[in-house]
């Protein structure tokens, strides 16, 4: 049995390692494939080894080295980073079965140097849920940031340029300029940066301050996609639809609700955070980019614009989560960065299966679709439940726990408007299915003839993703206790 | 007073000419000149520091004592600053020749416009 | 052609002294004013009459500017080369002291030595540069 | 009397300077300027430093003048008349010059012996010489001696600039020979009109790159 | 040996130029160009290491103690100073071989090594000397080569170029000797310890300000701080790679360090800050100078333009953290001059490569290089990065302290236009990257990835920048003792 701490860094290599074969074996795509596959199991398996360490209060630590003094480069393990861990990489080996069939029915180029950055990607993914401190956190985070630029602009088109270069502006401006202004304000009032159980920040300044630098992160995590910091993610929808799911479930969104999360218990505290005078009104931005994402969301007629829309409004309720600044709430957020995850990678996955297989984006021409794809869109109607929080779907959980934060922290507006976008959401994500199942299809000349349901591997994918989703409504333990774990911890 | 800065203003005096001519004009012959009245300038300057009234050159006289002598540090830094000085002019000079040679002209503002 | 008789003849008579004069104010140096430099200045002004009278081609056959180009590099080298010894000598770079038992002249050797560095270097030199000039174009005309 | 004569010299000065600056004939100008050496080095003489006014007048009114007119004999020697008007030029030069003239207020005055720098450093040179180097010249001593080192890298200087000169000039107009491809090849001359690449102005063609050279004649290097 | 190992850093290359010059056979005067650079690295190295183990180093020249002889001071300061000049000599060498083979007539070439090692030469001499008036002379031998060497350019713009740099240089330059001459006149010394000692006694007068004043102009001339920078743009695009390389990562450095040695160990920070109230004028101008120079560099088609306007960006960084006069802002600006030349050398040579396959480094012309010129341009990505100033790049160090030294004095939005900078320089850099990678390049060119003799000093420059942004301890203290050295903090 290896020592736990070495865990930790093995977990941290293995993408790379995968990344590396990738590059060997660029040249024979089915070993190229199996290896990332492999790779990811053992990943996985070894994330979930460190499940039953942490269960047991131990806190695996990994210092690689001290960049300057004071300043290191350094793991831990925590539970609310090991959820992400367990979901980033979970997912990882299902998006990459499905990017197998995807990619190849999509006659996609340069496959090799996609799933390489894929790889890269998921390391810096792991980097950011297991970083020890602030600093570790934003190399991390700007890792991610850089190495899904080439995946965002993968088809290297002009448009693909725009979008790389919004995606790319905004994501770097607001982390150099915000996030980074504030860690090293963080350094200077408390002297450190690492996170601790209680938060650090405590005493150090003075409320308006503490205030500034709230503000500071949570618009300084762009890849939370608070408004009006949001258009990368539509802009990023150029991308392969693998990448849509790596950029929305897996690993770039949940980097950036997770920072704030993990910001908001370890470094400022739930007790300091509550009684921040920016809080509430930062918990009001958030609420209104729930409104207005679903609002969007409502009107646009492209499938994956929709769903980038729904994800904006949905990772605000992560960042609320946060910001009520209570246990119900941070419970609430962690369940929902899992939740989300499932269900939204669902929807990319079938929203992709539809363009492959019948090579449509916009909604009003699905009608019908359903009766040719029905594993599809049956997996989407399951993703959409638990996207909006309905039964038999894990979503319904998470969402239920914020709603109790909510009215913990006597904030009954915001509770009103949960339910005003999960109305929202009720009618612009079932509109998909029940178009697809129950409307004629548009009698155009030879709809419908030859297609048929998506490449094997992209179906597995999508079946795994879709019955995880109901899965969790039954099986909500594993997140519900690390997540209540982070919270008696913090409470401490 | 006045007389004892006297020699100092009127170095200053054509330390500016020199600077003025490097300054405003366009002719790179001139500028280069307006360098060498500017250094010169300074040159006078340094001697200046170093004179004692009624004193003579740092030199000694066989049986010659309680002179008072000049400071030599200043005569020394400008024997090192002339040929800095005569170095830098022969660089530059040659410098205009190839100007010249490339854009067939010295006034800068031409060769800013670029016609040859 | 023949109003440059006389400069020619004059020149011919006149060069020698030149020289002349340049080496006795190298080694006068230590005495009254002067030195390497104004030796070398005057050195080269001598040639340098010599190529404007007679012409560029004539002056670099007496002296090729291969030559005055090695002048100005082993001037240098020697003025370093001083330094050196002295160290090898076990003295700090250029502390004449060393190279004599009595200090004073070591002195003396040492400046005899650095300033014909310096005459060659600036004599190089300006003979260098004055042959880069002249042979760009009219100047030997 | 001493004091006369530096003064009218410095007049005199001022006048070459200032003529100088008005000049339009280059070759006027030139001679002006060997003139505004001479004065120097007049000046010099008056103010006991025989070996500066010595070395000025060699380098001023000979070196420096001879450059000069080679470099007119080739690139002419009339300057045209200046375009704009020269309100920033006077005023930096204004300013300059008033910041100094503030600076002298508190200088010792001219030839004043309890000036300190006539006490803290000079006085070892005048007194310990004759012990420590033993040779009547003290600028000689202190030259290359006491400041050997300093004028070591005057040397250094004059070389540089020869090295310089001769790369930018001795080698004159003549194919340039470029290391391209695996041999030494020769190739277009870029003396003496260098285009510039992205204007395209240029007179003749000159190497930018590799697929642009036209070779004139090959040869193993 | 290690007691002359101070002036041998000098005058090994010193003597190295002649004879490279005159064994006049290309190849030959590069091995010695390279022997000397080697040396010079050797001992700078280890200068450094003992002038950190036993402090402040001294040797006097010609055996005369100073004040009456000129002496050589080696301190934390300028031994780091020396360092990184070595370094970056050390790796331009190896790198000049093809690149000036291919950009310079053969029958220059032996003239061309000893004009880069008597730069090489004059920098370190600026940099060791304890002698103001040696400063200038060591300035003027660094200054005169480097002008020869910029006029070598194949663009005829590069004259123009190397000309203004001369007339703006040797104006610096005499406005230098003014200050020395002012200060000598009133304390009758040159040497910058008795300076220090004696200059105080002085400091009431009106002399000395203006003293100071001519100083500190002269510099920021040499300096190219933002409103005289106007000789420096030209001078870098049009000079031949390989010497774009080299100065423009060392000669504004050591300038720089001129400017750090006049303020704090001659002048003291008492004068230069309190009495002259200087962080009042630099740290606007440096804060002017980041981003309008870092605007323009958006604007340039000509890369190595760019790159140049981002420099005196970056000078801006170096003179604000020597402004704000405390520890951490002086240990930032000492910090950014290693990293800036790291940074700046990495991105100079990939042009050079790009230089010597494309034979130009405008933007038009290095469309698809990323697919032709793969490891090139990769070099060119990971500079920029560091430049941009991301983190696990020497780029995030600097900023790291630079931001945090503006904080601790409560200017916060002086951090603000720091980082704002970073993202002007992102903005820059992007350009030139999407040029390369997303632009299609016609095979008829047939461009080819640069020769390895090129690629390898690149790479080695472009790992630095990634070990020492991982691995900046080091470097960190070495920053902060020289910073304390010159705060007087720790004598």
């Amino acid at each position: 049995m290896i020592d736990t701490n070495l865990v930790v860094g093995i977990c941290l290599l293995l993408p790379l390692l995968g990344a590396f074969l990738v590059l060997i074996f660029g040249s024979r795509p089915n070993v190229r494939e199996t290896s990332t596959l492999l790779i990811g199991g053992l990943t996985f398996w070894h994330v979930w080894g460190l499940l039953h360490h942490v269960r047991e209060g131990v806190r695996p630590r990994l210092e690689l080295l001290e960049i300057v003094p004071g300043l290191q480069l350094a793991f831990e393990v925590e539970p609310l980073g090991l959820l992400f861990a367990l979901v980033a990489s979970f997912l990882w080996i299902v998006t990459t079965l499905y990017a197998i069939g995807y990619m190849r029915g999509h006659h996609e180029e340069n496959q090799t140097r996609f799933f390489f950055f894929f790889a890269i990607a998921i390391a810096g993914a792991m980097g950011v849920a297991f970083s020890a401190n602030l600093f570790t956190l934003f190399a991390f985070y700007e890792v991610l940031t850089l190495c899904t630029f080439p995946l965002v602009t993968h088809h290297q088109t002009d448009e693909a340029r725009k979008a790389g270069r919004v995606y790319l502006g905004i994501l770097l401006t607001t982390s150099v300029v915000f996030q980074l202004l504030a860690i090293i304000w963080i350094w200077q009032l408390a002297g450190t940066v690492n996170f601790t159980e209680g938060g650090i920040l405590a005493g150090t300044g003075s409320n308006g301050v503490l205030s500034v630098i709230l503000v500071l992160f949570v618009f300084g995590v762009g890849k939370a996609a608070i408004m009006p910091f949001h258009r990368w993610l539509p802009a990023a929808m150029v991308a392969p639809t693998p990448v849509s799911a790596l950029l929305h479930a897996v690993a770039v969104v949940k980097a950036g609700v997770f920072t704030v999360l993990k910001v908001a218990v370890y470094v400022f505290g739930i007790d300091l955070l509550s009684t921040l005078a920016a809080t509430t009104w930062l918990a009001w931005i958030a609420a209104a980019t729930i409104i207005l994402g679903s609002l969007i969301a409502f009107q646009k007629d492209n499938l994956k614009a929709r769903l980038a829309y729904s994800t904006i409004s949905q990772l605000s309720y992560i960042v609320l989560g946060a910001l009520l600044a209570n246990e119900w709430g941070v419970i609430g957020g962690g369940m929902h960065i899992a939740m989300h995850a499932f269900g939204k990678i669902t929807l990319f996955f079938a929203a992709g299966a539809v363009l492959v297989a019948a090579h449509e984006k916009d909604i009003s021409r699905m009608h019908g679709l359903g009766r040719t794809m029905p594993i599809t869109f049956g997996a989407f109607f399951l993703g959409s439940l638990s996207i909006i929080g309905l039964p038999p779907a894990g979503g319904s959980w998470s969402k239920w726990f914020l709603g109790m934060g909510t009215l913990e922290a006597g904030q009954v507006g915001l509770l009103a408007v949960l339910m005003l976008s999960s109305l929202l959401g009720l009618y612009y994500l079932l509109e998909v299915p029940v178009k697809a199942f129950f409307f004629r299809p548009t009698n155009d000349a030879d709809r419908g003839k030859g297609i048929k349901e998506a490449p094997l591997p992209s179906l597995i994918a999508i079946g795994i993703t879709a019955l995880a989703t109901v899965g969790f409504f039954f099986w909500p333990d594993l997140w519900h206790e690390l997540m209540t774990m982070v919270v008696s911890g913090a409470a401490q | 007073m006045v007389l004892g800065l006297f020699n100092y203003w009127a170095v200053i005096f054509l330390m500016m000419i020199g600077l003025y001519t490097l300054i405003a004009r366009d002719n790179l012959i001139k500028k280069i000149l307006g360098l060498n009245i500017f250094q010169t300038s300074v040159f006078i300057l340094y001697i200046t520091m170093g004179k004692v009234s009624e004193g003579t050159a740092p030199i000694f006289v066989k049986g010659v004592e309680d002179v008072v002598y000049s400071n030599p540090i200043p005569h020394v830094l400008i024997l090192t600053a002339i040929v800095v000085g005569v170095a830098t002019t022969s660089l530059g000079l040659s410098l205009v020749i190839r100007i010249k040679e490339a854009y067939g002209t010295i006034e800068e503002d031409e060769i800013e416009d670029g016609r040859p | 052609m023949d109003d440059r008789v006389i400069l020619r003849v004059g020149a011919k008579v006149l060069i020698p002294f030149i020289l002349l004069f340049a080496l006795y104010v190298q080694f006068h140096g230590d005495y009254g004013p002067g030195g390497g430099f104004q030796a070398g200045v005057i050195f080269a002004a001598g040639f340098v009459l010599y190529a404007l009278i007679y012409g560029l081609e004539n002056v670099k056959q007496v002296l090729p500017p291969k030559v005055a180009y090695t002048c100005a590099a082993s001037g240098v080298l020697l003025y370093a080369g001083v330094g050196y010894l002295t160290m090898v000598l076990g003295g700090d770079f250029l502390d004449y002291g060393v190279l004599a038992h009595n200090p004073e002249h070591g002195q003396h050797y040492g400046i005899l030595l650095v300033e014909l560095g310096v005459l060659i270097t600036v004599f190089g030199v300006m003979v260098g540069v004055f042959y880069a000039f002249a042979g760009r174009g009219r100047l030997d005309s | 009397m001493v004091e006369f004569v530096d003064i009218a010299l410095l007049v005199f000065l001022g006048v070459t300077g200032f003529s100088i600056m008005r000049q339009k004939n280059l070759f006027a100008a030139v001679m002006m300027a060997g003139i505004y050496s001479l004065l120097s080095a007049g000046l010099f003489v008056v103010m006991d430093a025989v070996d500066v006014a010595f070395t000025e007048a060699a380098v001023g009114a000979g070196i420096s003048t001879v450059l000069m007119l080679g470099t007119l004999a080739l690139v002419g020697h009339t300057e045209r008349d200046p375009k704009h008007r020269p309100i920033l030029p006077l005023f930096v030069v204004i300013l300059t010059g008033s910041v100094l003239v503030y600076g002298t207020l508190d200088i010792p005055p001219f030839g004043d012996a309890s000036n300190p720098a006539q006490h803290h450093v000079a006085p070892h040179y005048l007194e310990e010489s004759k012990h420590e180097i033993g040779i009547p010249n003290v600028v000689t001593s202190v030259l290359a001696s006491y400041r050997g080192y300093d004028t070591m890298g005057e040397a250094t200087v004059i070389f540089a600039a020869l090295v310089g000169v001769l790369l930018l000039l001795s080698l004159g107009p003549k194919p340039r020979r470029v290391f391209s491809n695996g041999r030494w090849i020769t190739v277009a001359d870029d003396v003496p009109n260098l285009r510039e690449e992205d204007t395209g102005r240029s007179e003749k063609g000159s190497l930018q790159s590799s697929d642009e050279v036209q070779i004139l004649e090959d040869s193993n290097g | 040996m290690t007691h002359h190992l101070p002036v041998l850093l000098v005058v090994v290359p010193l003597v190295a130029a002649p004879i490279a010059a005159l064994v006049n056979r290309p190849r030959i005067s590069w091995a010695v160009a390279v022997v000397a650079t080697l040396w010079t690295l050797y001992a700078a190295l280890g200068l450094l290491s003992e002038t950190m183990a036993v402090g402040a180093i001294h040797y006097e020249l010609g055996g005369w103690v100073a004040p009456y002889g000129i002496e050589y001071v080696v301190d934390p300061v300028n031994a780091w100073v020396m360092v990184i000049v070595a370094l970056i000599g050390a790796l331009v060498t190896p790198y000049a071989r093809r690149s000036v083979e291919h950009e310079i007539s053969e029958d220059r070439i032996p003239l061309f090594y000893a004009a880069f090692i008597l730069c090489l030469t004059g920098l370190l001499g600026i940099a060791i000397t304890g002698d103001v008036f040696n400063v200038f002379v060591f300035l003027e031998i660094s200054s005169l080569s480097a002008y020869a060497l910029i006029a070598l350019g194949n663009d005829r713009r590069a004259l123009m170029a190397s000309f203004r740099y001369l007339i703006m240089g040797s104006v610096g330059a005499t406005f230098i000797v003014i200050g020395i001459g002012l200060m000598y006149v009133m304390t009758g010394t040159l040497n910058m310890a008795d300076l220090a000692n004696r200059l105080p006694e002085v400091a009431s007068s009106r002399t000395i300000p203006v003293a100071f004043t001519f100083l500190t102009v002269g510099i920021t001339l040499k300096l190219a701080l933002f409103p005289l920078h106007a000789w420096l743009p030209n001078a870098y695009a049009y000079a031949p790679s390989a010497v774009t390389a080299f100065i423009a990562s060392t000669a504004t450095k050591v300038a720089v360090y001129l400017l750090l040695r006049f303020f704090f160990t001659v002048f003291g920070a008492a004068f230069s800050f309190d009495i002259m109230q200087l962080d009042l004028i630099l740290i606007p101008l440096a804060l002017i100078g980041i981003v309008t120079m870092s605007l323009v560099a958006i604007y340039q088609k000509n890369v190595k333009r760019l790159l140049a306007y981002s420099s005196i960006a970056q000078i801006g960084y170096m003179v604000l953290g020597i402004s704000l006069a405390s520890v951490l802002g002086l240990t930032a600006g000492i910090l950014h001059l290693f990293n800036h030349a790291l940074m700046k050398g990495a991105l100079f040579m990939s042009m050079g490569c790009v230089m010597y396959r494309v034979g130009s480094v405008r933007l038009e012309r290095m469309s698809g290089l990323g697919r032709s010129m793969p490891w090139t341009m990769a070099a060119f990505v990971v500079g920029g990065l560091s430049l941009i100033g991301v983190p696990l790049t020497v780029g995030f160090i600097s900023k790291w302290y630079l931001v945090q030294a503006a904080l601790e004095q409560g200017m916060w939005p002086v951090a603000c236009v720091v980082l704002i900078g970073s993202l002007l320089a992102l903005m820059y850099i992007w350009k030139v990257v999407e040029v390369a990678y997303f632009r299609e390049c016609d095979p008829e060119l047939g461009i080819s990835e640069a020769p390895f003799s090129l690629l390898a000093p690149t790479w080695v420059l472009v790992l630095c920048n990634l070990y020492f942004g991982i691995n900046a301890s080091g470097g960190v203290d070495i920053a902060t003792r020289a910073a304390e050295v010159l705060l007087g903090v720790l004598s």
